[in-house]
């Protein structure tokens, strides 16, 4: 219980398990800082603000500004407030901290490779490049690196799920009849939805593209890869998402001064994204020849099922925190929303993420919507879309979270809460303008991926305002997304410097309605992966199956772009890839 | 060290309520816009937002201060 | 299982939300008739298309009364035809037609976007991407590629002007000609 | 959990509905915030606000969704037909 020298913090009763989450933010800030860099350049750029890269770079700081933001930074932060998650939860450490290690030590090594591949792109003396965007469809191809980084990720990734399974199973066998924590049900339940979503990727890399960039098959099927590649580019968005709902169910009702409003209803939501995550990744292909329409439309029917748990999410979150608010004495219909800590930028910032959510939850059911899909399809509402999602739901819920969880980690205050209160703001009021100009000009069918979107035989023609206004709104926007970053980026540095002091640890209450309240059902995960695994099958077997019927499982022809492999460069790949992994195989043992 | 500083009545919450006011505000625009094609001058119509949003943030720090004041 | 009855209210209005947005769709592709590209269209090798019938020499033919195919390549950076300001004819129809088109790749996955329009389909080398649009009056629209290609991606770009049936001095195709159903 | 009495009363995270309600400020809080003022429990909670709140939203979606649809999507130009 807390006393006079306040709670114990997660850093004092879990010194080691600090430093793994420690070290996982700090690879996903380092990551954020360069990715937000990247991100003001494009906005600049595209909208012929500032040009300071050749229109030809554009992509490479655009593939950097992809895979560092979605893949580093989100899974970063995810394997560190799961780790800080399944650990406090489950009141018990790693079976083994040096497996926590090596996992962690796996990510990095990955995400430096896949990374250094990207970069060597804008140097003229290195013969590599990367330049294939987050979504690297082929016949583009990267540098072996890129997708060598890219297993060796996820297989990090994967590791630290077994780390946290074999956690959950140590502290079964001593509460064989305990309910699952809620925490440890998030996080046991997102890592089932990224095994079986990682299953699609993994093929396409190391049966397909990995061997194809390493000139030992000619030629790949680029419709089968890009389907593989959307069999986890959709799920993927869950795995970024779920942390945030982690926070949101868990953190942000006691910040707000409330309890979770309901436990049951949290475990349904993570049940129904298990099961309904990854059937639906042909929605990002509607328009590719080549799948049939009743493929097309199951895939919508089930995305637009996938709205309930984040319908349900909505509701549960908000009434925790109208408990709160009453709690703090707020009154009236809505009168409540005044008594809420609007000053506490951990919880402003989540507010303001979950609002903009509701917003970025609009557009993704258009998005969803099968046929409407040809008045959006790779326009600028698409990152439009995205950016109120991951680049406001969770990338905000992130730094809000941070603001909280940080001074448990480290035992020290952060240095400034009022910069950290008009840092979230200014992301709020930044997004704002900058997916406002997103989704406006994507109407207009101003493409996204684009390092030059004026083109010299037409202009587009705009029903209100115009393209140069759109582009100040979205300069703007791009520009004060960048600021908050650096104010969050500085605040957190500035707090090292802080000194330490006892007492910063924080209690999560309970839920109002219990586990007690739902079906002990719910906690069998070997039953809800087994459902999952059914419908994957039964949403992909026909499509894959008539694709490589079609066209054949290597293609029907076609040559690589651009064919960046020499056999001097083969040899370098050795010392650049081999070594490494030598050496953290070591490490390992 | 974080008691270094007397504690002071700050007005973070009121600075979220006038963002969260000047972006619904700034939405509206764009509803009309594409709703009802009709086009705002935007530096002016942004202008009047901050006058709008002003006055009502000014309103509700008097009434708070003035009610805690009688408390 | 307890459930809140708000909650249970909120549950059954979002099964409404998702059920109406199902409805939408569904109205979409059977009452407007909206189809989705999809796989009716043959499969290619990217790298023999100058063997191919339609695809060898692409361009707009004349296949029944108001009715035209439009066969399209694209490549990395332009569209034949389409790529106005780099050479190539731009796409031209007359007014108040059907236009089918046909689009393939030679080399990468491109976009094919008729700008501020409804026309839009992926372009994936080895495939054929059938999309068929009824075109209004007389207009010109801006083509984009929209799914990255390359370092010169910016610059791929075209034009499809829709001209009065007057101004139309296409080519027919045999079948059209001979008065047959293509 | 099954049955609170299986809980032990000592650990530090399970003490379940008994929250004061003076409850323990957030760490990133500023310090004039103030308390709590009572606690309330599942049975006197009504979350109407929340319903006001949730109902205007699929309004929103609502009349947002119909203008997408059929005045944006089916009202632009290019019939797509096949």
């Amino acid at each position: 219980m807390a006393t006079e020298a306040g709670t114990p913090t997660f850093a004092n009763k879990y010194p080691e398990e600090a430093s793994i989450v420690r070290r996982a933010f700090l690879v996903a800030f380092i990551a954020l800082g360069v990715g937000a860099l990247a991100g003001v350049i494009q906005a600049l750029h595209r909208t012929n603000i500032l040009r300071i890269i050749p229109s030809a770079d554009y992509y490479t700081v655009l593939t950097l500004h992809g895979v560092l933001l979605v893949i580093v930074f989100t899974i970063f932060f995810l394997v560190g407030v799961f780790q800080w998650a399944i650990t406090r939860s489950l009141e018990r450490s790693p079976p083994n901290i040096t497996f926590t290690k090596a996992w962690l030590g796996l990510m990095s090594l990955g995400s430096v490779m896949t990374g250094a591949a990207i970069v060597s792109g804008v140097i003229s003396e290195v013969d590599a490049s990367a330049d294939v965007l987050f979504t690297f469809y082929a016949p583009l191809q990267a540098h072996p690196l890129f997708y060598a980084g890219l297993v060796v990720f996820i297989v990090g990734t994967w590791l630290a799920g077994v780390d946290w399974f074999r956690t959950w199973l140590g502290w079964r066998r001593e509460h064989p009849d305990e309910r699952i924590p809620l925490q440890a049900f998030m996080v046991l339940t997102t890592m089932i939805m990224w095994y079986i979503a990682t299953i699609g990727v993994a093929v396409s890399v190391l049966f397909f593209l990995l061997p194809w960039s390493l000139g030992f098959i000619d030629q790949v099927n680029p419709l089968l890869t890009r389907t593989l590649f959307w069999f986890f580019g959709h799920p993927v968005v869950y795995f970024w998402l779920l942390p945030a709902y982690l926070l949101w169910y868990t953190v942000m009702p006691k910040i707000a001064g409330g309890r979770l409003f309901s436990d049951p209803l949290a475990r349904v939501v993570f049940v129904l994204f298990v099961l309904l995550s990854t059937p639906v990744g042909i929605h990002h292909q509607y328009m590719d020849p080549g799948i049939a329409q009743g493929f097309k439309f199951i895939a919508m029917t089930n995305t637009m099922f996938l709205l309930l748990p984040s319908l349900l999410t909505a509701f549960t979150v908000v009434a925790s925190i109208e408990h709160g608010a009453r709690q703090r004495g707020g009154t009236g219909l809505l009168g409540w929303l005044r008594a809420l800590p609007w000053r506490d930028p951990a919880f402003t910032g989540m507010a303001l993420a979950g609002l903009m959510f509701a917003a970025g939850g609009f557009s993704g059911m258009v998005n969803a919507g099968m046929n409407i899909n040809y008045l959006v399809h790779n326009t600028l509402w698409v990152p439009g879309h995205f950016h109120l999602t991951v680049g406001t739901a969770v990338a905000l819920t992130f730094m809000a979270g941070t603001y909280w969880l940080w001074p448990q980690l480290t035992n020290r205050r952060l240095y400034s809460r009022p910069i950290a209160l008009a840092q979230v703001v200014l992301w709020f009021g930044g997004m704002a303008l900058m997916s406002n100009a997103m989704h406006v000009s994507g109407l207009f069918g101003i493409p996204r991926r684009t390092a030059e979107p004026q083109y010299q035989g037409f202009d587009f023609a705009t029903t209100f305002g115009g393209v140069s206004e759109l582009n100040i709104q979205l300069a703007l926007g791009g520009t004060l997304l960048f600021v908050s970053t650096l104010l969050f980026l500085s605040n957190l540095a500035l707090s090292l410097a802080q000194p330490t002091r006892s007492g910063l640890g924080q209690q999560l209450p309970a839920a109002l309605s219990g586990p007690e309240d739902s079906p002990r059902v719910l906690d069998n995960l070997a039953l809800w992966s087994g459902i999952a695994v059914v419908l994957v099958v039964l949403a992909y077997a026909l499509p894959l199956g008539s694709i490589i019927a079609d066209s054949g499982l290597l293609g029907p022809g076609g040559t690589a772009y651009p064919a960046v492999l020499t056999p001097d460069s083969l040899a370098g790949l050795q010392a650049v890839v081999a070594d490494p992994v030598v050496r953290a195989l070591e490490v390992v043992a | 060290m974080s008691d270094r500083r007397p504690p002071v009545r700050t007005r973070g919450g009121l600075l979220v309520a006038v963002v969260v006011g000047l972006v619904l505000w700034f939405e509206a625009r764009t509803v009309a816009g594409m709703f009802f094609g009709v086009t705002l001058p935007p530096v002016p119509y942004m202008l009047a937002g901050v006058v709008v949003v002003g006055a009502l943030a000014i309103l509700a720090d008097v009434t708070r201060t003035s009610h805690s004041a009688r408390s | 299982m307890h459930i809140h009855t708000y909650e249970k209210l909120w549950l059954g209005l979002s099964l409404l939300l998702i059920t109406g947005f199902v409805a939408t769709i569904t109205y979409g592709a059977l009452g407007a008739g909206v189809e989705m590209v999809d796989d009716s269209g043959e499969t290619v090798d990217p790298g023999a298309l100058g063997e191919h019938p339609d695809f060898a020499d692409p361009g707009v033919e004349r296949v029944g009364p108001n009715e035209y195919d439009v066969y399209v390549v694209a490549h990395r950076f332009y569209f034949e035809p389409g790529s106005s300001t780099q050479g190539f004819d731009p796409i031209t129809v007359p007014a108040n037609s059907t236009v089918n088109f046909y689009i393939t790749s030679a080399d990468v996955v491109h976009g094919f976007g008729v700008a501020g329009t409804n026309a839009n389909t992926m372009v994936v080398p080895g495939e054929v991407s059938e999309l068929t649009v009824e075109v209004g009056g007389p207009a010109e629209y801006g083509i984009v590629c929209n799914e990255y290609c390359g370092s010169g991606h910016h610059t791929m770009e075209g034009l499809m002007q829709v001209v009065p049936p007057g101004e139309y001095n296409g080519t027919d195709s045999q079948t059209a000609r001979l008065g047959g159903d293509r | 959990m099954n049955g609170g009495s299986e809980t032990p009363v000592d650990t530090v995270d399970t003490t379940d509905g008994e929250i004061a309600p003076d409850a323990e400020r957030s760490i990133s809080a500023p310090v004039t915030q103030e308390g709590n003022q009572r606690s309330i429990s599942y049975e006197e909670f009504d979350p109407k606000g929340t319903l006001a709140l949730i109902l205007a939203y699929l309004v929103v979606l609502g009349v947002m969704w119909v203008f997408m649809y059929f005045v944006e999507f089916l009202g632009n130009e290019l019939v797509v037909v096949g």
